[in-house]
């Protein structure tokens, strides 16, 4: 018990929700860590937003007599094998990525939270079917399950997002449930009960927003696994259809010309894999503050 | 305890009731028609229905998950009036279906499409074989004759004397449709729970076997994976969590941040690039020769093994880290220091037990990722296993296939978890499963 | 009446690797003369005494003065100190005559209290001192009567009924061989009377003889 | 007690330590003396936050990463500890310097025999055999008054009581004879009567052993009865110093008189004196005052006390404060300090109008538990709450009083309807609510609010004070929409609260301000009965006093009943007109407060008194103590529940056999004191008070 934790604060006034805010950011900027991954991630959302002023040339525009070229002064990082410029493709494949990632995780966190906030509060059979339906999705190794969907409903945007979604829920819905379950022996849950408050208003106004901090730990790992499902899918051929410029797809395509044409599979390796590695530092350095801060 | 292991067998046999009715149900919904998949654009309408009807799928889908499930012939039995059989005619012979007469002759049936009569083939007791004409029509009220009869391709077919069958088609795959002239055709299975989960639609020989030698390449792989994967990250994880905030601790979670944020596949292939392309130390694909080639050339699994190492060692190394970090700092430590106790005992005597408790259970499961996991890394690397079987499969929308390696994933799965969760409670006395 | 009943428990110790400079300033500050030298886990290693701390001049290499100073600066308690092996330890369940014995024959002014080796206290003449003073209740006050009688049976049951009968309680009593006589018998009782009404009670006892009375 | 004049086993000299943090250094302990000689126990009091756990680690040098010593000498046996190499210092360990702390559940190892763990440190101090190791273990278990040692040293942490673990700590601390004990709050997680059966146990392995012991404390009760010398602590600094008679007879700090005033001791009523708090709040180690650390809250400051640092100084022979004005300080210790003089609370009870507002009639909550065998068996049941009767008169506190384990909570919450009543019915009001609370009507929930026991976990840290306040307000509507907030507002006020705590958030309150927001919530629908559960047992004595001033005040002006829960039988005495006592389930005594306290008692509630720590150590109390530990609840043993461990069953004739076959009739005393025990009522009447009841004393009126 050192003689820190025992003084309070002085009690100021509360402060402006826009300092609120700003103090937040002020936790992350003081971790190191957490700095580089923010701007690694900020980097890559500016790419996504001036996508079109950036890229030198249209993803989509084919030359046919500079296929699998090498860098040059035109085609910064080479070609592909239908001539399409490497550079552009990468930066209009950050789009692909940063819409749809974030979107399934979006998803995936509301279905699971409310999963997990019922399951959680409710507890007894709720609770047990709630749990047994997670562990059936949970038993899936989550590659196959990708598989079948996506065998089932076809490849597009849209069905990657669901595919992801549904994979991503089961986790989130545990991350919340055991906060939940945590949450509600606490005494003003009880207070709250005593009032005769309605269990939704008790899951979503009291329960919902001390869930939070540990949920938005988790959900960005999950943008990151998403990325990563991205990829897979596109690597496996059930990701998005040709010819969106698509990260993973593009690795799988490079791959084929890996004799011919070796650099052009290592720039979207490297593209994923540092917009991953910068989200895990930013979720990393958000984890530190928040268990130092209270 | 007992008591325990009973309701998670029941809740495995229930998983995998569910997960096997939700692909049925999947890849019923699915577009695209597995007959055109087999027959490629080129074939005619009605052949493509001959096809689904010769591979049963007019059945109603109940019918057909009945029938994948439990098997038919006893129900077809009493078409035939004859007993079915699965088994080999003759030693050599591969295995398919004969009804069998009383005398223990094996009987099957062919159509002669130039005379468009039947003709039977009979394996005596003594492994004689003849081929005789069948005169043993039947009539109908309406004067047509028909007759029950098994086929030469597992089918119980209605045969009606002097109608023209749908013809034939390109024969597809091991499929010769010159056989068809039949009226109705229902493929004869034995059903999962009795030990045969079908035929591969896509290479109409029996799943069982594929699936057994694809199963044993990727155990062997996730084995040597696991044994060089768990010591090794379980090392490092103690190891940063003992030296907590100094440099060999960041620099280990500084290595495992980047290698658990390279996707398998983008590691498989800068694999690739790097050791066998420029370096030329190993073979960019696994092409197996036969069956035994992993144990020949080792050299086929280093780069996936490598693979799977490289994406798995950072995770658990981060977790085995985190829950170091939490025992170091609990109170039984404090009071192990207060004692007197030198470091070496505090760490080994009292921290690694507690420690180790959750990283367990997690790596238990992880076997679980590591079988689906693999399936990319087969994918990058071409390796025949059942991840790859899985894969083409479902791209194939190959049910009975699809369903086999399901089923096995999720006793694997669910197996595992039941593992992890012994484990646990022999580790952490406090646990006593009612 | 046992060691460990009088015996100091937790006594200063000293460690073989201290150096000599350090223990006397401590010896010095706390005015204590004898320091047990213990390993790990209070294992006794030897002893410091007042001697041992006389070092015997013949050992320095010159008199020089800086030598002196260097070599006595670098000195350790493990070079000064009685080896184990010569020094004379006690069980704590010895009684404390026995240990006042020892002390007497071999002129040590200190014994460890050891137990299987491990030191868990020390007895030095003041805590025999002091358990004289309590036998004999030297901080009470009080009639200190000195008798000498024969050395007979039945002669200090006389004395005892005498001081009952007179209601008196004995505050403290001791007894030792008349150094003189080596047939009489000295006892040493007080009790919180006036002196006369104890001088009158006790000559009545014919074959006892009255040595010395006194208020204390 | 004490031997000659010789070397103290401890010697600390302006001891001062300090935590390295993002914002530089912050001193959380400055100039801290005090010796402590052989065989002799020396208390540290202090409110938490005020350093002494620091002191405690000081000495052992086990600050964390980013505490150190910055100053002053810690002479272990004449040999300074602060110079000693981290080897040295591991070495004296567990050899020669012993820890005991306030969880022991969390200081075993979980997953080791608790055998193992005890044989280490002979193993690796004296490199013992373990077989050797073992026997002497048990031995000492023996010496700790372990049941069957040998069982015990085989089994794990978690299967053994919070008592006996503590016996297991102790135990295994003095394996190695050490000269000095470190005891950091080692009975404040255990219940009354097993902390005076722990208190005794370390009293007498002192007198064996003639360890010295640093004990450190927040209740003053427990350092007066284990203590020789008491030091007293104040945000980092010791502020006091002498023997313990000295300090309890001649406080000479304003903040020890402080700390004694606000202490409701068992030998007075709110009838006879009232509490007075210390205003204000304590400061942070980062902003500490210029001149004396308690000037800001002391009532006798002067300008002279804000100019530089106080040294501690000699005001008598070993009475030592750090005080300027220290004498003075005594003469007029017994009045009131200013601002409580209006408040004279001392309220006469009501006259009883109409019938109970609360009735208990044979209620009856039962746990069912899942039986062990696969299928079938009987359902077991936890019989927490098992036929109790009782009432509530309106405008008077009701308290209910038992050890952890007895029930009450899940009474209140069988009462709140929180718990499903599983038998017997109750009555709020005249209406039935034996229904939990979600089948209740509005106005039967409005009437009927719960204040709880840990302040941090009683207000939702993501919203603002103002928001919580106002939630019953919107949701009952007793105040039209628009005046909602100046409603809040008043609350505050009344609360002794300002207005700028209308937005703030918990996280940035005290213990005490949270306890007070809470009790605003519960009041702010004007409830007509309100269930506290232990609401000041998490709180610091001073800020204790204040809340419980509060609830009076309340009760007064609103004239709600009150049914209160608590551990602490002096707080009860304090602010209850009628008491339960109860035991595993079952009320043992039920009557108003001052026949409670004088005898006929019942044998469990007389053991409850003696057990208490009265802070006085001139005090005298009988001594009696309860053996065994509390049984489960799960097979309740048969007839009267308190025959396993009740001192008096001699009293009856053989042996007391009709205990275990019935149970116990309700003798009654007077019309309202029932005790339900087989002693015939004339025995009971027989005994001698448990405490004398002084009338004067030094507190006023």
């Amino acid at each position: 018990m050192s003689a820190l934790s025992g003084g309070t604060k002085t009690a100021e006034k509360r402060p402006s929700r826009l300092r609120r805010l700003w103090g937040g950011f002020s936790i992350i900027l003081e971790s190191r860590v957490g700095t580089i991954g923010l701007c690694i991630i900020v980097f890559w959302v500016l790419v996504a937003i001036f996508a079109p002023l950036l890229a030198p040339r249209d993803p989509l525009s084919q030359d046919s007599d500079a296929i699998n070229k090498g860098s040059s002064e035109q085609y910064l990082l080479g070609t592909d094998q239908l001539g399409r410029d490497i550079l552009s493709r990468l930066i209009f494949g950050t789009r692909t990525i940063l819409v749809l990632a974030p979107l399934s995780v979006l998803a995936s966190v509301t279905v699971g939270t409310i999963l997990g906030l019922t399951a959680g509060y409710f507890g007894g059979l709720v609770d047990e079917v709630v749990m047994r339906l997670l562990d059936a999705i949970m038993a899936f190794p989550t590659i196959l399950l990708y598989l079948i969907i996506i065998a089932a409903i076809g490849p597009s945007a849209v069905n990657v997002v669901i595919a992801i979604t549904f994979v991503g829920t089961p986790g989130i819905a545990r991350l919340v449930r055991s906060l939940t379950l945590d949450i509600r022996t606490r005494d003003y849950i009880r207070a709250a009960q005593t009032r005769g408050e309605h269990p939704l208003y008790i899951m979503f106004v009291e329960i919902l927003p001390n869930v939070r901090g540990p949920l938005i730990i988790d959900a960005l790992l999950r943008v990151g696994y998403a990325i990563f499902a991205i990829g897979t899918l596109g690597f496996l051929g059930l990701g998005l259809p040709p010819p969106t410029p698509d990260w993973g797809g593009m690795v799988a395509e490079a791959r084929k010309f890996i004799w011919t044409a070796p650099l052009n599979v290592l720039w979207p390796i490297l593209a994923i894999t540092s917009l991953v590695v910068g989200l895990n530092l930013f979720a990393d350095g958000l984890r530190e503050e928040t268990t130092r801060y209270q | 305890m007992f008591r325990f292991i009973l309701r998670r067998l029941g809740f495995m046999l229930l998983t995998m009731f569910l997960v096997s009715v939700v692909i049925f149900l999947v890849s019923e919904v699915a577009p695209g028609d597995v007959a055109r998949h087999i027959l490629g654009q080129f074939a005619t309408d009605d052949q493509v229905k001959l096809l689904r009807q010769q591979m049963g799928l007019e059945q109603p889908l109940y019918v057909r998950y009945f029938d994948w499930l439990v098997g038919n012939e006893w129900r077809l039995r009493n078409k035939v009036d004859m007993p079915l059989v699965y088994t080999k005619a003759r030693p050599k012979d591969e295995i398919q279906w004969w009804a069998e007469e009383s005398d223990g002759t094996l009987v099957q049936w062919k159509y002669k499409t130039s005379s468009g009569s039947l003709e039977q083939i009979r394996i005596a007791p003594d492994d004689s074989r003849e081929v005789v004409d069948f005169e043993g029509w039947k009539t109908r009220d309406d004067g047509s004759q028909y007759f029950w009869g098994v086929d030469t391709a597992g089918h119980v077919v209605l045969w009606v004397k002097n109608v023209e069958g749908a013809g034939s088609g390109p024969a597809a795959a091991g499929r010769s449709l010159g056989t068809s002239g039949g009226q109705e055709y229902y493929p004869l299975k034995k059903g999962l729970l009795r030990g045969d989960p079908g035929i591969s639609l896509r290479t109409n020989r029996p799943v069982g076997p594929t699936l057994a030698r694809r199963l044993r390449n990727s155990f062997s792989l996730a084995l040597i994976a696991f044994l060089l994967i768990m010591p090794i990250a379980l090392a490092l994880g103690i190891l940063a969590g003992l030296r907590e905030g100094s440099a060999l601790d960041r620099s280990i979670s500084l290595f495992s941040l980047i290698t658990t944020s390279v996707p398998e596949f983008a590691s498989g292939v800068f694999l690739i690039l790097v050791l066998s392309f420029w370096l030329d130390l190993l073979p960019g694909a696994s092409v197996f020769v036969d069956d035994t080639a992993p144990l020949q050339q080792p050299k086929l699994i280093i780069l996936p093994v490598l693979t799977l190492t490289l994406a798995e060692v950072g995770y658990v190394a981060r977790m085995t880290r985190a829950s170091m970090v939490e025992v170091m700092n609990a109170p039984y430590i404090r009071t192990a220091i207060l004692k007197g106790l030198p470091y070496r005992r505090i760490v080994f005597r009292h921290a690694l037990r507690n420690a180790l408790m959750a990283p367990i259970t997690v790596i238990m499961l992880h076997v679980n990722w590591l079988v689906g996991g693999i399936v990319v890394v087969e994918a990058v690397f071409g390796y025949p296993g059942l991840g790859l079987y899985m894969l083409d499969s479902a791209l194939f929308k190959d049910v009975n296939a699809i369903e086999a390696g399901a089923m096995v994933m999720v006793a694997l799965a669910v197996g595992t978890q039941l593992i992890a969760d012994i484990i646990y409670t022999f580790l952490n006395p406090r646990i006593r499963f009612t | 009446m046992l060691v460990k009943d009088y015996m100091t428990k937790h006594p200063p110790m000293a460690e073989p690797k201290m150096s000599v400079v350090e223990v006397q300033r401590q010896m010095s500050e706390n005015n204590v003369r004898y320091l047990p030298v213990v390993g790990d886990g209070k294992r006794l290693l030897g002893l410091i005494t007042p001697q041992s701390m006389l070092i015997d001049p013949r050992r320095m290499a010159s008199l020089n003065v800086w030598d002196i100073t260097r070599l006595l600066s670098d000195l350790k308690v493990k070079d000064i100190m009685i080896k184990i092996r010569s020094v004379i330890t006690i069980d704590p369940d010895t009684p404390i005559e026995q240990a006042a014995q020892v002390m007497v024959e071999n002129r040590v002014g200190c014994l460890p209290v050891v137990q299987e080796g491990i030191v868990v206290g020390v007895i030095t003449e003041t805590d025999l001192l002091d358990h004289l003073s309590k036998m004999m209740s030297g901080n009470m006050s009080g009639v200190r009567v000195t008798i000498r009688m024969p050395m007979i049976k039945g002669e200090l049951a006389k004395l005892v009924g005498v001081i009952a009968q007179a209601g008196w309680g004995i505050d403290a009593m001791g007894g030792a061989l008349c150094v003189k006589d080596a047939k009489k018998w000295d006892a040493v009782v007080k009790i919180r009377a006036s002196k006369e009404e104890v001088v009158a009670a006790l000559s009545a006892i014919s074959s006892q003889e009255i040595i010395d009375v006194r208020e204390v | 007690m004490r031997g000659p004049r010789e070397v103290p086993i401890l010697q600390i000299e302006q001891l001062a330590v300090a935590y390295a943090t993002r914002h530089g250094d912050v001193a959380a302990v400055r100039d801290v003396s005090f010796e402590i000689h052989r065989a002799q126990t020396f208390g540290i009091v202090g409110e938490s936050g005020c350093g002494k756990s620091t002191v405690a680690f000081g000495m052992v040098n086990f600050l964390g990463r980013n505490g150190r010593i910055t100053g002053g000498r810690i002479l272990f046996q004449g040999q300074d500890l602060v110079k000693r190499s981290e080897l040295e210092l591991r070495k004296l360990r567990g050899d020669r310097i012993a820890m005991v702390y306030q969880d022991p559940m969390q200081a075993l190892n979980p997953a080791m025999t608790l055998g193992d763990q005890m044989a280490e440190v002979l193993i690796v101090h004296r490199s013992m055999k373990r077989s050797a190791a073992m026997e002497r273990c048990k031995q000492m278990l023996e010496r700790v008054y372990m049941p069957d040692p040998a069982s015990v040293m085989r089994r794990y942490p978690h299967q053994i009581s919070g008592g006996q673990q503590q016996r297991i700590v102790i135990a295994m601390a003095l394996l190695n004879d050490p000269a000095l004990l470190i005891m950091d709050e080692p009975t404040t997680a255990l219940d009354v009567t097993v902390e005076a059966a722990v208190l005794d146990l370390i009293n007498d392995l002192q007198n064996e052993f003639d360890t010295a012991i640093m004990y450190i404390s927040h209740n003053l009760g427990v350092i007066a009865r284990v203590s020789d010398e008491i030091g007293v602590m104040y945000a980092g600094e010791m502020v006091e110093r002498a023997d313990v008679k000295d300090i309890f007879a001649r406080p000479s700090h304003p903040y020890t008189l402080g700390l004694l005033r606000c202490i409701p001791r068992l030998d007075t009523t709110k009838r006879s004196t009232t509490l007075q708090p210390i205003r204000g709040r304590v400061p942070s180690p980062t902003a500490l005052p210029p001149g004396c650390i308690f000037e800001p809250r002391c009532p006798f400051a002067r300008p002279a006390c804000s100019h530089q640092p106080i040294p501690m100084r000699e005001i008598q022979p070993g009475h030592w404060a750090r005080c300027l004005y220290a004498e003075e300080i005594l003469e007029h210790k017994d009045d009131l300090s200013d601002d409580m003089v209006n408040i004279i609370i001392g309220v006469a009870p009501k006259t009883d109008n109409g019938g109970p507002i609360l009735r208990v009639k044979e209620a009856k909550t039962y746990y069912p538990v899942a039986s062990k065998q696969i299928i079938g068996g009987q359902k077991q049941y936890v019989k927490a709450v098992d036929n109790v009767s009782m009432e509530a008169m309106p405008g008077r506190t009701l308290g209910i009083v038992g050890e952890s384990g007895c029930g009450k909570s899940t009474l209140v919450k069988t009462i709140i309807g929180l718990e499903k009543l599983s038998g017997g019915e109750i009555e709020f009001m005249g209406m039935d609510i034996s229904t939990p609370v979600s089948k209740r009507s509005e106005a039967l929930i409005k009437d009927l609010q719960m204040v709880f026991q840990n302040p941090d976990s009683t207000l939702n840290p993501s919203f603002s004070v103002g928001y919580q306040i106002a939630r019953p307000l919107r949701r009952f509507k007793t105040v039209p929409r628009n005046q909602v907030r100046d409603e809040v507002i008043r609350l505050l006020n009344m609360m002794r609260l300002g207005e700028n705590y209308y937005g703030r958030l918990p996280r940035q309150l005290s213990g005490g301000e949270k306890q007070r927001v809470a009790i605003a919530r519960a009041i702010a629908a004007q409830p007509k009965l309100v269930l506290c559960d232990e609401p000041v047992s998490a709180l610091d004595v001073s800020v204790q006093a204040a809340v419980l001033n509060l609830l009076l005040e309340i009760q007064q002006q609103l004239g709600t009943t009150m049914v209160f829960i608590a551990h602490d039988l002096s707080v009860v005495r304090f602010f209850c007109d009628h008491l339960a006592v109860m035991y595993l389930g079952q009320i043992a005594e039920i009557g108003p407060a001052e026949a409670i306290y004088l005898p006929p008692y019942h044998p469990y509630t007389e053991a409850l008194l003696s057990a208490v720590p009265i802070p006085d150590p001139s005090a005298e109390q009988k001594h009696i103590r309860l053996g065994g530990s509390v049984p489960s609840a799960l097979n309740p043993p048969t007839g009267c529940r308190f025959h396993t461990r009740c001192p008096r069953r001699a009293m009856l004739p053989d042996g007391g056999a009709i205990c275990e076959r019935e149970d116990p009739p309700a003798q009654f005393d007077t019309d309202q004191h029932r005790i339900y025990c087989h002693i015939p009522l004339e025995e009971l009447r027989k005994m001698e008070a448990v405490v004398t009841i002084e009338k004067e004393g030094p507190h006023v009126g």
